[in-house]
């Protein structure tokens, strides 16, 4: 595709965009699919149908509008309405905005929900089907690529992110624009770009929904990092367990490449680029880098020794680039506006948006997306709307098994990565579970342990031994059987995991233990010592 | 009024046990019982494991006996091969055996039992021990201290390790008998010969004080059975089984030991982990028979060394046809003892047991292997049974102890009859010990058991209601 | 080959710019534990064992892996480490079934002289004894899973230096197993060459010569040396200590 | 190649032979793609047989315990064949946290002797729905026990 190209594909959908009288765009992500979805949107097709409106009404998929909790979400461009829960039934009053039918199911973008929000990432949600890249290259997609192809060196392109001062979203937040450097600066002639997009965390789904809902905003971050760093092969390493996930990128990649964006000579640069998908089978470890590279090869995905760490000797020991996707699908707003304008946005330490999964005990749940620095608190109790009644808030809890529980006097905690750090948790990838007092946090950290150990990969053997032994006391405890020795022996394994575990996973599984005892002790002792759960939730609880 | 006396553990023996006396109303015994309340289940920790590596797990079982495990175990790995080992690795086995028998039997002469027999039955307890002995005659406890070093000594010299020897497996032994260890055996070999003659000289001169134990303490006619060689001699390592009975007349003759189970049945009893063996033919109870010291004197028809047989003329005098008296287990102990030092002395001289070639080497060749041996306390059967790779799939052991059960619990009950007086009081209770501890019994390995029991003692009344109980610490 | 010189537990040593922490520290007579590692063969850092201090690094490093630096400071045997230590082989203990008195390595088990030597009398959590199978199907070897640790010393020496690869670790987790070929019984591998090079650099008795019983089984790893000695410097003759 | 390897028994003619032919050649026979080519075979077969497997270390290269030390690694590889119908529950933490251990018991209760394989799932992406189970591809959002143990219980045919 040449510049011109893009600019005709981009018309041409804009064009035949402003002819339609109403755009009804179903949500066509995981959430909402399995609430129904896709007989929602049958039934709109065959409404628009039956009223031989096809012409001027059209009915399309798009990406996540983040209230999953009262999905399926239909959202009609008429207006900027959103319905939540429709239902197949429903279809005639939609297409007719028959909004008196529809009462109480009617959300307007001065929701709290949607207002407290700052969509960037999520953007085109709503907007975009991700099954179509004309609808993304009408929104402005690809252009950031073009420029970042035609107007700016490499060498620019890794000056603008490094001033965008953005983190790495998987979890550590490590500068972006530092790993590119390094990549970039490497004298190897090979050199490969790779997609994180094995999101493992329980209770997150950022990235799946990115992925489902706009894929090809992820590709273009791809592409232009390829071109930044000097590398022509990119690989995107999905979730097995995410099938439409990887159905949507599977697409995007042919479009991208039939279209000329992916491939040999991007407009007509002599730039090369290509992405191909590799898909995990069920390995929560290989969301941890040099595992993951493992897995791209072949191979068990087992963590290897760091360093050298991935810029300097990864895929197949050349230089790599990893970020994950939803680092990737910041790129193109940050070359499309400038790293000073990203710098603006969040904290000054770490700009940009966040988007959080946000589950559990609240009202609405589903994906939110807020400036970071935005507090725990508005993010829970104004878009989130708060606990529903008869429940009291406990908890939240962030980061995943890595992470650890923030407890109600945290609440006004800005959520970035060196705050959070700070109170002993992490910002991880974004999931936010939150839990009321129903909630025992002894069982929580034995939740987590769990899945830490069935998830070690084996190779290292404090991981490898000392969760199965964390488990251990904490299903002791929470069958009312611990004993006082156990505090001593959980702080020893958890200081041996935090020091001497070999990769991330391991350093981090002990997260949840340390958290609840900072800020749960109490409820530990009441298992321990008097032999009852405050919470009355965990086995010991459920059989009192 | 019916009252049931409950004594546990019997102190002094290698394992522990408890012992019931049921009396009748008119205060008499009605019988009385030796009870077995320990359970190890060795048998069960060997399924799955190599049966390369039984002679090491099986010299676990007992830290006494550990060589008769460890021989049993390799016989029935040799079988399992198929082979036929080298001449100087039998003649390393035997050597080892005798000096088994020799340690074992000191421990139990010297260490367990003569405090009892030098210091009388109803010497106060707190005396009636090794170091009451100590105090009385030093010489003659350091003698036996020393006989049971020499066994040892042969034992680590040869074997490694005093306590668990892994020297021996199927195949034969794993290092070669040189000069240096036999110029460090032969150097005992005189001062235990003496020593085991002042010790057999004062065990007879005591003899008379205890002519009630003697006739009271289990003296019932029972069949014996033990390992003999071709012209009836005695035997500890390989030969045949001869059964004779309480007259001394022959019941069977060269039975072949690794079809053991042919010919011995095993019952059980509720009150008891142990199994009670019997001659099958007999049938149970009447099939009872007794193992160890007291049965290979009666069974062999002579010993073969020259101070031994001797000592053997001797003793059969004691008894017509067969020496019933359990009492003389202690005597047949020391003459035994007498003749493992003749034969390891002999051993030293055989140019045999220096031969370079110690092991043969087979694979697999048989699934089931049975193999046995005189240990120091009678007959041992290792039976095996393995995969096609040599896994074990099971395990049966029959254990010499086992096999004097029945023994034990008669000799429990004429000991009761005749030592219980209106009260329980500490010289019947000692007697009662004393009874089991002719037998030298390793309750240990015979219930493959784990695991330590309070001692008391229960009385009860005729339902079964606790009168009173007596307590003894270890 | 350039000189490096660093301070490894107050002392100050010698070494090659190439060697790590742990060759550096071995040769000079300073011995830290590890299980996995074995020269001679690629390193997994997998063990944990042989971990140590080194000054102004926030993070504990593998002594195996770890290159020798100008001036390095390197402490190998703090409290805290000698802590991690007795937990690590306490957590092996604990992971399956290593009761020393009925193994054929009894006596020469890298396993149990490191507790021994760092003083690990008795387990503080609980065994779990997995009931996991004992593989004789070989004519010359077997292998006890249940004594097994995992540190694929074996997988790796097949691979490296035998080169048939008959060995890798089949699950993940505490699941982990080590497998010939397709999961078929040792002695069904096709590609095994009954070298025997697994068993002797085993540091358990999980592989070990058939006919072996108790306390019986000594590991001979001369070989290694002299492989990749002779490879590297050609020397075609080991030298061999005089038995 | 190995003579003594074990030979294969899936006829030639079979359609999936040629399908996964096809798959290893597009990837070159490259060991670097084999959890690209395990995925292949197993959406073929249902499952990964040991010939199956043996045949994919022929063609790629590589040693057999390697080809089964990376299937195993992996927990959405399969080594029997499937059942009739399959259900995952999904242990993530919103669904934990909504009662998803009780959800599993039942079901665990009702499927073991029925024609489903009962899986369970580390976040389905779902959380709004908690807790949920996907029953041959339809997920029952906000299930409960008792009716989810219906499903897995009962003649269900879809």
């Amino acid at each position: 595709m040449t510049a011109d190209g893009l600019r005709q594909s981009r018309e041409a959908e804009l064009d035949r965009q402003s002819r339609l009288k109403n755009r009804i765009a179903c949500c066509s992500v995981a959430g909402c699919l399995a609430g129904g979805g896709d007989a929602v949107r049958a039934a709109l097709a065959e409404e628009v149908k039956a009223q031989g409106a096809s012409a001027e009404i059209e009915v399309c998929g798009t990406g996540c509008m983040g209230l999953c909790s009262r999905g399926p979400l239909v959202r009609s461009s008429a207006g900027e309405i959103t319905y939540a829960e429709v239902k197949p039934g429903d279809a005639a009053a939609v297409v007719r905005s028959d909004l008196d039918s529809l009462n109480g199911r009617i959300l307007r973008q001065s929701d709290p929900f949607f207002a407290g929000q700052r969509r960037l990432i999520l953007a085109n949600s709503g907007k975009v089907d991700p099954e179509k890249i004309a609808g993304y290259i009408a929104q402005g997609g690809y252009q950031s690529l073009l420029r970042a192809t035609s107007e700016m060196t490499p060498e620019e392109i890794v000056a603008e992110v490094k001033k965008s001062k953005l983190r790495g979203r998987g979890g550590a937040g490590y500068p972006a624009g530092l790993k590119w450097e390094l990549v970039a600066r490497h004298p190897s002639a090979t050199k490969y770009v790779i997609c994180n997009a094995d999101e493992g965390d329980p209770g997150a789904f950022m990235n799946r929904s990115v992925l489902e809902g706009d894929p090809h905003r992820v590709l273009e971050g791809m592409a232009i990092a390829g071109r930044a760093v000097g590398a022509q092969q990119g690989y995107i390493y999905a979730r097995g367990e995410s099938p439409l996930a990887i159905e949507r990128i599977r697409t995007a990649i042919d479009q991208a490449q039939r279209e000329g964006l992916l491939g040999g000579r991007v407009f007509d640069s002599d730039f090369h680029f290509r992405i191909d998908l590799r898909i995990g089978a069920g390995a929560y470890v290989c969301g941890e880098e040099t595992a993951l590279i493992a897995s791209i090869e072949g191979k068990r995905g087992q963590p290897v020794l760091r360093p050298p760490y991935p810029p300097e000797s990864g895929l197949w020991g050349h230089p790599t680039l990893i970020n994950n996707v939803e680092t990737f699908a910041n790129i193109p707003q940050i070359i499309e506006n400038g790293g000073d304008w990203f710098a603006g946005i969040g904290a000054p330490a770490s700009p940009g948006t966040k988007i959080f999964a946000v589950a559990g005990r609240i009202r609405n749940s589903g994906l939110v997306e807020v400036p970071i620095g935005t507090s725990l608190r508005t993010i829970l109790f104004e878009i989130g709307g708060g606990v529903p009644e008869g429940y009291e808030f406990k908890a939240a809890q962030t980061g995943g098994p890595a992470g650890g529980c923030i407890p109600a006097q945290y609440l006004d905690v800005p959520m970035d990565y060196d705050s959070l750090t700070g109170i002993g948790t992490m910002m991880g990838s974004g999931g936010l579970i939150v839990m009321d007092t129903s909630s025992c946090m002894v069982d929580v950290a034995r939740f987590f342990m769990e899945f830490c150990m069935d998830e070690s990969c084996g190779k290292c053997i404090p991981c490898r031994a000392g969760t199965v032994q964390m488990n251990e006391i904490l299903g002791r405890m929470t069958s009312g059987e611990g004993k006082e020795a156990d505090f001593a022996m959980l702080e020893a394994l958890s200081g041996l995991l935090v020091e001497a575990s070999l990769c991330g996973l391991g350093r981090a599984a002990p997260n949840p233990v340390l958290s609840t005892l900072r800020h749960f002790r109490s409820e530990y002792d009441a298992h321990v010592r008097e032999r009852r759960c405050p919470a009355g939730s965990c086995r010991m609880g459920a059989s009192a | 009024m019916s009252r049931r006396i409950v004594i546990e553990p019997v102190t002094r023996l290698e394992g522990h046990a408890k012992i019931t006396v049921q009396l009748d109303d008119a205060g008499q015994v009605r019988s009385a019982r030796f009870h077995v309340t320990e359970f190890r289940g060795f048998e069960k920790i060997c399924e799955g494991r190599p049966f390369h590596e039984m002679p090491g797990l099986m010299s676990r079982i007992c830290g006494i006996c550990p060589v008769s495990h460890v021989l049993a175990s390799s016989k029935a790995g040799d079988m399992l091969l198929g082979v036929e080992i080298p001449p100087a690795a039998t003649k390393q086995r035997r050597l080892v055996n005798y000096a088994q028998v020799l340690q074992s039997h000191a421990l139990s002469f010297f260490h367990l039992s003569s405090p009892d027999l030098l210091l009388g039955m109803d010497s106060p307890p707190e005396k009636r021990n090794i170091f009451g002995l100590m105090e009385q005659d030093r010489e003659f406890l350091r003698s036996g201290i020393r006989l049971r070093q020499f066994g040892q000594q042969i034992i680590e010299l040869v074997g490694g390790k005093r306590i668990h020897p892994g020297w021996s497996g199927p195949g034969g032994v794993h290092e070669r008998f040189t000069t240096r260890q036999r110029d460090e055996i032969v150097k005992w070999i005189p001062e235990s010969i003496e020593s085991i003659g002042i010790a057999l000289d004062r065990l007879k001169s005591v003899l008379d004080s205890f002519r009630e134990e003697v006739a009271h303490m289990g003296n019932f006619p029972s069949l014996f059975l033990a390992t003999v060689n071709e012209e009836g001699g005695l035997e500890y390592y390989d030969g045949v089984i001869r059964i004779t009975d309480g007259s001394g007349n022959t019941i069977a003759e060269a039975l072949d030991p690794h079809r053991f189970y042919t010919y011995l049945g095993e019952a059980s009893e509720s009150y008891s982990f142990m199994k009670f063996p019997f001659y099958q033919p007999f049938g149970y109870p009447q099939g009872h028979y007794r193992v160890g010291p007291l049965a290979r004197l009666n069974v062999a028809k002579f010993a073969g060394t020259y101070h031994a047989d001797r000592e053997m003329r001797e003793f059969k005098q004691r008894g017509e046809g067969a020496v019933c008296q359990s009492f003389h287990f202690h005597l047949a102990r020391l003459i035994e003892m007498l003749h493992c030092t003749e034969r390891i002395e002999e051993l030293m001289e055989d140019p045999e047991l220096f031969e370079e070639a110690i092991q043969a080497k087979a694979s697999l060749n048989r699934r089931e292997g049975v193999g046995s041996c005189e240990a120091p306390r009678g007959t041992l059967f290792h039976r095996y049974w393995v995969d096609k790779d040599g896994l074990m799939t099971k395990a049966d052991l029959l254990i010499a102890t086992a096999q004097n059960n029945q023994a034990m619990n008669l000799s429990v009950e004429q000991t009761a009859r005749r030592f219980l007086d209106a009260e329980p009081d500490q010289g019947m209770l000692n007697r009662l010990e004393a009874a089991i501890r002719c037998y030298d019994p390793c309750l240990s390995c015979s219930t493959h058991a784990l695991g330590r029991m309070p001692l008391v003692v229960d009385v009860t009344g005729p339902a079964g209601e606790p009168v009173r109980q007596i307590r003894r610490e270890t | 080959m350039s000189v490096r010189t660093l301070e490894v537990d107050g002392r100050t040593i010698t070494a090659m710019a190439d060697q790590t922490i742990f060759s550096a520290a071995w040769d000079n007579g300073i011995r830290i534990p590890r299980l996995c590692h074995l020269g001679g063969l690629p390193d997994a850092a997998a063990c944990r064992l042989c971990l140590v201090e080194i000054e102004g690094q926030k993070r504990l490093q593998s002594a195996c892996t770890t290159k020798v630096a100008e001036d390095m400071v390197v402490r190998t045997d703090t409290p805290a480490l000698q802590a991690h230590r007795k937990l690590i082989i306490e957590l092996l203990f604990a992971e399956r079934n290593h009761v020393c008195s009925v193994c054929v390595v009894n006596g020469a088990c890298e396993l149990q002289t490191l507790a021994a030597e760092l003083g690990v009398d008795h387990i503080r959590m609980k065994p779990q004894y997995p009931k996991l199978p004992v593989d004789v199907s070989h004519h010359r070897f077997g292998i006890d899973h249940n004594r097994c640790i995992l540190c694929t010393r074996c997988v790796r020496v097949c691979d490296s230096v035998e080169g048939a690869h008959t060995w890798d670790v089949a699950g993940r987790g505490r699941n982990s197993l080590i497998i010939s070929d397709l999961g078929e019984p040792w002695g069904e591998s096709a590609s095994c060459t009954s070298c025997g090079k697994c068993v002797q650099v085993c540091p358990t008795g999980a592989l070990f010569s058939k006919g072996k019983t108790v306390a019986e089984m000594r590991k001979d790893r001369s070989f290694l040396q002299y492989i990749v000695t002779a490879r590297e410097k050609r020397l075609w003759i080991a030298e061999r200590k005089p038995r | 190649m190995n003579p003594t390897a074990p030979d294969l028994n899936i006829p030639a003619s079979d359609e999936r032979e040629k399908l996964l032919e096809r798959a290893m050649a597009r990837h070159h026979n490259s060991g670097d793609a084999l959890i690209e080519i395990l995925h292949t075979a197993q959406q073929l077969y249902g499952y990964l047989s040991r010939p199956l497997l043996s045949k994919m270390a022929r063609r790629l290269n590589l040693p057999p315990s390697h080809v089964l030390g990376v299937a195993t690694f992996y927990h959405l590889f399969r080594f029997e064949p499937p059942k009739k119908h399959s259900a995952i529950v999904c242990l993530g933490t919103a669904c934990y946290a909504s009662g998803a251990g009780q959800l599993l018991a039942a079901a665990q209760q009702s499927a073991s002797e029925g024609e489903w394989t009962l899986t369970t799932g580390r976040c389905v992406g779902s959380c709004g729905l908690a807790p949920i189970a996907i029953c041959d591809g339809i997920p029952l959002a906000r299930v409960k026990p008792g009716d989810l143990a219906a499903v897995l219980g009962g003649k269900h045919d879809g």
